[in-house]
């Protein structure tokens, strides 16, 4: 390494912020999160005809074949115009899992229409007060005629209420909980008997729910992946999900700073702009630090994923550990140096900050990653 | 009467008056504001007790408790999950009445402030005017026995439900800017006066912005003497500073995260109260919030002793709300994606419905957000160095 | 609480702050410190005069009854002024270990010496490898005709080298080499046959030594308290020990505070007083609060030790914690502040550095007290 | 040659090239100078190799290596302990002569800091000049073919062991502070110009002060014209921040700390490698760490696309030393009071006693307080950030 982009990435980069610019502003965006979805529905259709929501797919699968560099490239993007539609739950997580483990007929009947944008899809894995342990799972998947019946309850379903097709994680095997062996991945229509959700929404502004399930039936090729093998199958695209959402971050935290830089030489206080206070120009240029060596990581990360370098794992780690860090520091002194109007909802710093609150505590802790980088040969 | 057994007489009184609730309403705090109906009851109810204002001396309606009777009842009330009341009208301006307002002033605001008939908010901050507050402009132009007003108020907690606002007003723009500002009272009915509420991050209103419109008020209004309102509002500003008991909060937050550790599993599906690194960094903070305990306790014994909090105030201004953004800050790691679940209504202590995901989360993200502004208001972290390299280190 | 100084404790504080500004200035403690002893014996015959080696000690020794709040009042002015005598060594822990446990006829022979400044003391109970963990005690002490036979290796033995009274633990019972059950203190006089030394400087200009105990014979009379229950007869010693060391950093903070202030204000750059940039008016302001909130811990501290609080113990875990926190930023900070001549010898503000360095890393790290806070109710 | 075959090569002579003296020099440094016989032989090992100088152009005996096997170079001699070489001749004076000297001074000079018959040091700062380097008062007169410089120069790294200093003096009182100042080759031995060492907190010596009492210098010893030396120490400035590759020390730091948590015990008598606060807290500085190599990497592809570091470099610098620092403090927190003893005799290669504690401390201490001084010299950390949100952000 290091890396260079190829001219198709250079491309899409340009192509997203020039797109996003100019039909992204923050007020189009206010106005989207004020309807039901918290999301605006021509946009996504826009990113489906754009090529975005098939970019990572294998071609044979109708997708462009891009990999871990080119889901950066947009999600950073997405995190600087601080994009509401759901790429990373129905494209990133439900997407690129159905792609790696979906039977032919469950590839059939969502893939296309998924990356057409005409589909949405939500990953139902977490369980209440286990939030940091995606391989706790009390659900349940017994062997049934031609199938399976789910049974069981999960928590904070990204996507939830929007979505047509949800993955969820049940047990079909050991008895031990927070085992990583013995779980499935089931593919579970949105009208399936006995499925049931309370929706609500995020503070940051996405729709998610509970979903309820009892005495789901489903065919044998609901299951996606192999039985029991669910933590094999996922690790691939949950590494290739936290570089989604540490890319975000970074493209909010560029934002960030932009926005900060620019309110302080505006704003006057005793007779001077503030910018001209030495301490908040140190907080700027930490803040400036923190990006850059957190854009650092992120790259190699996408880098080392595509390359299926040896240290990928720890590498992706060691990104969220960092994100975690630099998004809370960042954010906060955006808000603290905008003072009063940081904290209302007009002003499009407050979301980010909200946003970058949501990165945090999603995909595992700060401390989580810590650990987990711990655990790799350093 | 011993501290232990003041310490009982309270613990009862709140047993008897503290209603569910009420008690949810403090439980379900997400900023220095509890939900207003349950404030206003309890305000009532301590009303009735006579217990409204144990920091007003007795003459004027305090309690005439010794500071350490005084600082029993607002550890109890806290962790008896009591909501806050609003400091506006109880902490701020009856203080300011007292040493500045005339007899007639004190004798029509006071009571009107125990009993909860008057509920008041602060009009300082301008759009141009944050932590420069000398440089306001929103002006009061004397017409007659009257002032026309004319500009704009913002960050003003609570406005929309006060029917009074005290507010620093130009009066004059000679001489050095504090120089022509005064102090004074206005009807929150009066003609020409607009409240447009200000949506917070958390999705709730708390600020407001109050609009000046030819604003007649009678120039009886005036708090002290015409363009010596910067006198009157310092030591406000003194009050606001050094008035609060961070350690109450903190000790709050403790309970809080205890419960949160107790009841949430890490990634190795221990619970987190028995992850080391948890514990370490819960530690850390613990020690912190202890240091500033004693500290706090410095500065009442300077009390005591007669004496005042001095520099000791911009410190426990600065390292409380950090400390309280820090136990924010772990919470949030411990509810995880919990924490996203917005529920405004089950935010209301009236709701009856179920709520999604453990109770204990049920805040976490509205605090983590709302307590930002911890270190924005009443003097910024960043204003309260400069007063300490300042007025301490005689920089 | 909250204490208030008594009378005598007012003026044990003004007369040590009077004696040590007048006798102890930073040059006199330089050429001290070029001593072999690596401090000034004449000094040490004052301190003696003055009573404040017999201050704490109990009046039925000899002594004046003081506690923790005198020990702590000393100490803040030996830290001010970087006094180099042992009294920690000598007076804290040796005095106060013989004054606790030591049987008659030690105690008879050594306690009105240490107290006249005649005598020196050191205790030795670390080991090698394991200096988290005094209860790690591999040397060993069995019964013997008429006493005990030693054997065994303590490592970093402060004051060792001017010590005419050693006191050692070792193990008399209880094979588990980390448990605190079976570990006893014994005193064993410098010239001890088995008994050597092997001498050295320490970073902040102490003497120190390695002990080795190779059939060092001992009566029954050098055992110091009950056999098998150091760690039951030191614990209160400990506490005390931390709370004069903890003094010690707080008077070398505050005495770093107002040297960088005086400094900032003199030292010209770019045509001003350094003093008048922003960053470094906080970062004054900063070491302020840290100092200020560690004063506070340690008068709480040692007002429960006095008082016998329960939470006392707590205290002290959380007292060394934040020592080990704040003196690293005010020390840091203050060299950071006096730029190049700040890493130099031959200013004070390196020395009061090392100091607190040291005294970081004396009695437990920080995280290890840290852990001990956590195990108390909170 | 691929890069591996490169890496191996290297090693090969490493493994011969390096005798035990010369890796226990390194394995022993405690700041950025390792022991100056040793690293003496090992400037001479290299000089032999053709290998002393990799940065330079291959005319003026530099390798040919491509970027990558300059810094495969580097990486394998830090791991393998080699000690560092002084950057004052080989990094700094050298790339400046090759800008600004003439033929003359680069015929002469060039090739004398190749074999090490020169030593150099550098004489910037002044008592009164320290980060406002602009503020230099030592002064150099012509008269006649010469000048007579006054003054005297602080901070002066190795000016020991040097036989030649370069320095900025004052040649011109007007205009602009930069717009006076000369660039000068000086010869240590000369009349008037003496040395006192300045013993460091660790009790050895690093830095001098030079004095100059009419020291007569050949006018001929002018690099660049007189009263453009700014402009020369300007590239030196920038050479001095953007040049040093940080991770590679850090590696050295990872693999230091680990033998230390590998072989010290905690207050559970576990191995402070299994205790997971320690760990937690190795772990965010790793990160911080590996961040900051994939941006030191990022540097290096600017280099290559033949671009410089811009930006970055006072990123790297503030956030390489800063990592450096915490690392230290972790260390001193396993060694515990192993860390206290000093034994300046073992620190020595040649030191053939006993070592009192583990061998994996005896640096600790020294590092820990050598390196405070990695903030401060080469543009503190504090004018690092001022340079950031000057010319990054355009505040």
């Amino acid at each position: 390494m290091f890396i260079e982009y190829s001219e198709e990435q250079t491309m899409l980069h340009d192509s997203a912020d020039k797109y996003l610019r100019e039909n992204y502003s923050f007020e189009n965006r206010q106005a989207a999160l004020a309807r039901d979805a918290g999301f605006n529905a021509e946009q996504w259709q826009m990113f489906a005809d754009l090529g975005w929501l098939a970019m990572t797919f294998e071609e044979e699968a109708g997708g462009f074949g891009g990999g871990a560099l080119e889901t950066m490239i947009l999600c950073e993007q997405f995190g600087k115009y601080l994009v509401l539609e759901p790429y990373l739950e129905s494209v990133v997580l439900v997407g690129g899992l159905l792609e790696a483990g979906g039977q032919t007929a469950i590839k059939q009947q969502y893939l296309a229409g998924l990356m057409a944008g005409e589909l949405q899809g939500a990953l139902a894995y977490l369980e209440e007060g286990h939030m940091a342990n995606p391989q706790y799972v009390a659900a349940k998947a017994e062997v049934a005629a031609n199938g399976y019946l789910l049974n069981g309850h999960k928590a904070v379903v990204l996507n939830g209420p929007e979505a047509d097709l949800f993955l969820v994680t049940a047990r079909t095997g050991n008895d031990v909980l927070d085992s990583a062996a013995g779980i499935s991945l089931f593919a579970v229509p949105k009208n399936a008997p006995g499925l049931s959700c309370k929706n609500y929404k995020t503070y940051d502004g996405r729709s998610a729910c509970e979903l309820q399930l009892d005495n789901v039936a489903l065919d044998a090729q609901a299951l996606v992946g192999v039985a029991g093998e669910f933590s094999e199958l996922a690790e691939p695209i949950f590494s290739r999900a936290i570089v989604a959402v540490c890319a975000e971050a970074v493209g909010a935290m560029d934002a960030l700073l932009n926005a900060t830089v620019d309110y302080t030489k505006q704003r006057k206080q005793f007779g001077q702009s503030i910018s001209s206070f030495q301490v908040l120009r140190h907080r700027m240029a930490d803040m400036y630090m923190d990006i850059e060596l957190t854009r650092s990581l992120l790259m190699a990360t996408a880098w080392k994923l595509d390359n299926g370098s040896e240290d990928a794992q720890q590498c992706v780690a060691a990104l969220k550990a960092k994100v975690g860090k630099a998004g809370r520091y960042v954010s906060h002194n955006a808000i603290q140096l905008h003072g009063g109007i940081g904290t209302t909802d007009e002003f499009s710093v407050g979301h980010y900050f909200k946003r970058l609150a949501a990165i945090g505590v999603m995909f595992g802790s700060r401390d989580s990653h810590l650990s987990r980088y711990m655990q790799f040969e350093i | 009467m011993t501290d232990n057994l003041f310490r009982e007489e309270v613990r009862a009184f709140l047993e008897r008056a503290l209603t569910p609730d009420i008690v949810r309403a403090g439980e379900l705090m997400t900023s220095v504001f509890a939900d207003y109906d349950a404030t206003m009851k309890w305000h009532r109810a301590l009303h009735s007790q006579g217990w409204i204002a144990p920091d007003w001396p007795a003459e004027y309606g305090g309690t005439g408790w010794t500071l350490n009777q005084r600082y029993i009842f607002q550890e109890e009330c806290k962790l008896a999950n009591a909501p806050s009341l609003p400091a506006m009208g109880l902490q701020m301006l009856g203080p300011m009445l007292m040493l500045h307002g005339t007899e007639q002033q004190k004798d029509y605001y006071l009571p009107r402030i125990l009993s909860g008939e008057d509920m008041w908010c602060q009009g300082y901050s301008e759009p141009g005017a944050g932590s420069d507050l000398a440089s306001l402009i929103t002006s009061a132009v004397r017409d007659g026995d009257d002032y026309l007003i004319n500009g704009s108020k913002i960050w003003t907690s609570y406005a929309q439900h006060s029917n009074k606002i005290f507010c620093l007003v130009r009066t004059s723009k000679e001489g050095r800017p504090q120089a022509g500002i005064s102090f004074i009272l206005v009807d929150m009915d009066s003609q020409g006066l607009q409240v447009e509420p200000i949506v917070g991050l958390d999705g709730t209103v708390e600020q407001c912005q109050v609009f000046f419109d030819n604003v007649r008020v009678p120039a009886s209004n005036l708090l002290g003497q015409e363009n010596q309102g910067w006198d009157v509002a310092k030591s406000l500003l003194e009050f606001e500073r050094g008035g609060h008991n961070f350690t109450i909060d903190h000790k709050k937050q403790m309970a809080k995260i205890n419960k949160q550790a107790n009841s949430q599993r890490d990634a190795d599906n221990q619970l987190w109260s028995q992850n080391p690194v948890f514990t370490a960094k819960l530690a850390d903070i613990a020690v912190d919030a202890l240091a500033l305990e004693y500290t706090e306790l410095r500065v009442k014994g300077a009390f005591e002793a007669g004496g005042n909090a001095g520099a000791l105030s911009s410190l426990t201004k600065v390292v409380g709300t950090e400390i309280g953004q820090r136990f924010n800050e772990l919470s949030l790691e411990v509810m995880g994606e919990h924490a996203l679940v917005k529920q405004l209504d089950a935010l209301q202590p009236s709701y009856q419905g179920d709520t999604i995901g453990p109770d204990c989360g049920l805040t976490t993200m509205a605090e983590y957000i709302n307590n930002r502004a911890s270190t924005i208001y009443g003097g910024s972290a960043e204003i309260q160095r400069d007063i300490i390299a300042k007025r301490v280190l005689r920089l």
